[in-house]
């Protein structure tokens, strides 16, 4: 079992640099004969490296969709917001003392239209990986994110949020600034949002964390996302005590778009290019943007009243029981 | 500080904390609080429901939903079978109707021996018609919490749980009707990061555990010194975060005063 | 000069001790002629103090209500709610992560009905007075006066706040976490609320820290409190680089009941017994009371929009310049 | 850290951080703004108006509003009457109507050089009437701060306009019409702690000086170590306080996007 998405591509990297390899030896060749069947083998590798992540993307495994929601090439927010907005302007500050750089957020402009754009960011580089303390939000960032909905309701602009942290902030400094009340209070302003609102998982859903912006009229995830109500390791660990049979664990949770959608929690799957949205950013950029676009469009025909009585509804269904009227 | 169980044994027990021997007699005339050290023991939703509200006004809603399988998660079958054996009771939550000094209220009691207290489906629809309850009749709601989180086996149904809970409780603070948590030992992780934390007042009980991660995973996850009362209700209290820390002695005499004061202009019709 | 109020009543105090001794003497004498003689001693004595009281505070000078209002042992806030209110439920915190205790407040009842009490806190002891910051109040102070400003509005309880600060808490962690947004935050809600509020200056209205919870519809101040810009020592040290001219700045600052009257700056004076609140906590608790009631029965008679709009108006007429209109 | 005024000289000046010297041309092309350091000189509420808002766009208002000395206190009319002839105005605040990149706009903008920015009843005056303007129009209201606090010289009055004013920024956020600040050097005291902090953004210049009490009060009521960028721009968007600390050369630019996106729905008629 592969714990990254790094190991678990492997092959297909290893494809991938030899191919890279013998285009950059074409590229020198002299003799034009060695140069045109050295041309078909390159493009016979490249018929593999296709049909491989072809297969590899075909049936992913809710663990492989873990390890590929988590790839640190996947785009985050602010790779979105930077293709599908211009005009971004990143407002910063709880205005309580503290500020947070795994949640972002600021208005921004998307199809000529304002728009309050609210998520969390993960970083790739050591120094913002820190900076984001790992996508992993504190206290400060959901109460960040609770003044920019309140700027949207005041100024009536439709709240876009990308979901993407494998959780909240757990450590004795984001609990002694109430953590807890932090998600909570998000989650109940964004039930007071009488503007439209829409939600993107992006990559992670990680609990908690997650939810604390996500309480949105319309919920959409991609294909390759994830939405948990624990990390894998974490429920492998608290029921077999292995943290390593996170695999496991991933498949009894159903964290993956579809069950998400087969149990009506969210509203739509974004379909991810061939071999997932890291691997053509434009693309993915492209189906997220029209995504975003189409819901809004429908939430754009109701009033604030329904708005916030739909969204209300939307979360009121939830819950899978047996109500005791059939026997 | 995790076992809040006395250990029993025919006509005395022996507390969790202090560990000395007490007369059951003594132990519950005292509310389950240990006469010698104050230890709070933790109490059945029943007992609970007793000790709070005016006698013979409780009546009981909703007893008929029991959770179901819908991930088909492995052993949660079996667990719950037991759970629900066990307790002779569908779910940790119970809910209702009751009256405080006379005043009609919508209250939920959650009791952490039902597979912890966790919410899923059924806990989380419990919650959501009890502030319903309050929102549509203008009566306040109480909840006493006592959870370890949100309940794994129904994995995202569980989670969107917190959502639903939440945005009840947003209903009761649009419409002015009040709505009380009493955090008894342990409110945590996805409940005390949902509903318990947005209600208009929060009273605990004296040590409850209260926090958004275990121990160990807050200690991982944090560089920072551990504070000898982490995540006890005293911790939370002196940061910002419950209004109160009551005695179980005074809760219903608390949950009294605050029910008349703030309870008495309904802005709904 | 003195310095303080302990100074300033020295030779009261020493009158007062002596007619103690008295008393103690005559209570324990036997010959009953003796006894008579000084009862008549002792008549002359307690003549004289009242003489004496009644003299000192006939025309305080501002530098002695300076000193008057900042006496620890004028009734404080809690005092107060505790004399003229019932059911007083004090809650704490700013769900923010802090807590301070220089800033009180909860719901209470005062003749029968409910209110929100939110004050300033000092304290006697040595461990109140670290306790209660000396009655420098901290954001987080100001922060739960807000959310109790919210709980306030939400059901329909009027606000009555008690102001009593040297000034806000202007440390480097106090400034860390805001003192300023908190302050001016607390002043913001004041004027959103539709509820009626009633402030009453009971001791020290120390500059920003005081007008952070006074931002009422009824503005009330004790005969003999202050109500100031500055703290007049501040002000002699910047004006003359002498903070031991705190006598002179007092008169300039015009920083008395009387003055804040004159320019309408406040709507009532509550009368002191005499020889001040501290010498006789049931009268004066019964005189706040009863202006309180006053002002209230009024409020009463006003829609919400009527409230919020009055308090409005009642603030933006302050100011007195040259509007350039007449020549 | 406290002067930001260039040492003047015929033809160049000095900056007042680095001390290097500058030709007065190049330093005026550059927004007063030192190219060797980035050194954000103070500016005069005209040029400030001039390099901010479109050119010819600014028509002032309220310029006949005067103080008076209703406290009769001390020195203050001397004081004032000379900074009245040196400065040739009423007073540190300049307010009015302009337009950005066409949209038109209420604004204030505040001149630190006459009498360290204070807030009178004039000042506050304007400041309010700013804010009506914006409310009454639905034009966002831009507001240039620059004060070192209250003007004590009018006493009390001078503390009531900071609920004045704060009152004022609380019509324009109910009516849901933007209102921004900009944080020039110093913005402190009894105006950071009114209606410059409760803007609906704020922004800030580098390095501008932003806090509660002087660096001394602070240091004599607090116990912990002062951090290097105390009190700076920089340490307030640390702790959350701004949202954005621009450079003078993107201010402009800033506005424009921010005036452009929040101001386009006004919801009052
Ligand atoms: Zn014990
Ligand atoms: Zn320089």
């Amino acid at each position: 079992m592969s714990k990254t998405h790094k190991e678990w591509e492997r092959p297909l990297k290893e494809l991938e640099d030899a191919l890279l390899k013998l285009k950059e030896l074409n590229r020198r060749e002299q003799d034009p004969a060695t140069k045109e069947r050295r041309e078909s083998q390159i493009s016979g590798f490249e018929a593999r490296r296709d049909r491989y992540v072809e297969v590899m993307y075909a049936n992913l495994g809710p663990w492989e969709k873990v390890l590929v929601a988590r790839a640190d090439n996947r785009p985050y927010t602010l790779d979105y917001v930077q293709a599908i907005c211009h005009n971004f302007v990143e407002l910063q500050g709880d205005r309580n003392g503290f500020t947070d750089h795994a949640i972002v957020g600021g208005p921004a402009m998307i199809d000529g239209r304002p728009v309050m754009v609210v998520g969390h960011q993960k970083g790739r580089s050591i120094q913002e990986r820190q900076l984001r303390n790992f996508g992993y939000a504190r206290p400060e960032g959901y109460r960040k994110a609770i003044r920019l909905f309140e700027m949207a309701e005041r100024f009536r602009l439709p709240v876009i949020t990308f979901i993407d942290t494998p959780g909240a902030d757990a450590g004795v400094e984001a609990e002694s600034r109430g953590i807890s009340e932090a998600i909570a209070a998000s989650i109940f302003k964004m039930f007071e949002l009488t503007v439209p609102s829409i939600s993107v998982i992006i990559g992670e859903g990680g609990s908690g964390g997650a939810i604390g912006i996500a309480a949105s009229n319309k919920v959409l995830m991609l294909e390759h996302s994830i939405y948990s109500v624990i990390a894998p390791e974490g429920c492998a660990s608290i029921l077999w005590r292995q943290a390593d049979r996170g695999a496991d664990a991933a498949k009894a949770l159903k964290l993956t778009a579809q069950c998400a959608l087969d149990f009506d929690l969210i509203d739509a799957i974004i379909p991810e290019p061939k071999g997932g949205a890291h691997r053509d950013w434009p693309t993915i950029c492209a189906n997220v943007k029209a995504e975003i676009l189409s819901h809004l469009a429908e939430l754009d025909t109701k009033s604030p009243a329904t708005i916030n009585q739909d969204r209300y509804d939307r979360f009121r269904r939830m819950g899978v029981f047996n109500d005791g009227l059939q026997p | 500080m995790s076992n809040r169980e006395p250990n029993k044994a025919e006509g005395f027990l022996q507390c969790a904390n202090c560990k000395k021997i007490i007369f059951s007699v003594d132990f519950e005339q005292n509310l389950s609080v240990c006469p010698y050290c104050g230890h709070h023991h933790r109490l059945s939703a029943s007992k609970r429901i007793e000790i709070t509200f005016d006698p013979g006004s409780f009546r009981e809603l909703d007893q008929e939903l029991s959770s179901l399988n819908p991930l088909d998660f492995p052993e949660y079958a079996e667990k719950l079978a037991s759970a629900v054996e066990k307790q002779q009771t569908n779910d940790s939550m119970t809910s209702g109707l009751a009256a405080l000094d006379g005043i009609p209220v919508c209250v939920a009691v959650s009791d952490f021996n039902f597979m912890g207290g966790s919410m899923g489906a059924v806990n989380g629809e419990k919650i959501t018609r009890t502030l319903e309850r309050a929102a549509d009749s203008g009566n306040p709601a109480i909840i006493f919490c006592a959870s370890g989180g949100a309940r794994m086996q129904e994995g995202l149904l569980s989670l969107m749980q917190m959502a639903k809970t939440t945005a009840a409780a947003q209903r009761c603070s649009k419409l002015g009707v009040p709505y009380f948590a009493v955090f008894s030992d342990p409110t945590m992780a996805g409940v005390l990061a949902s509903y318990a934390s947005v209600a208009d007042v929060i009273l605990a009980e004296p040590k409850a555990l209260v926090g958004f991660a275990g121990l160990r995973v807050s200690k991982q996850a944090g560089v920072g010194k551990v504070p000898d009362d982490f995540q006890t209700a005293e911790f939370a209290l002196h940061h910002g975060m419950i209004d109160r820390v009551v005695p179980r002695k005074e809760m219903r005499a608390t949950l009294i005063q605050l029910t008349k004061m703030l309870g008495g202009f309904k802005t709904h019709v």
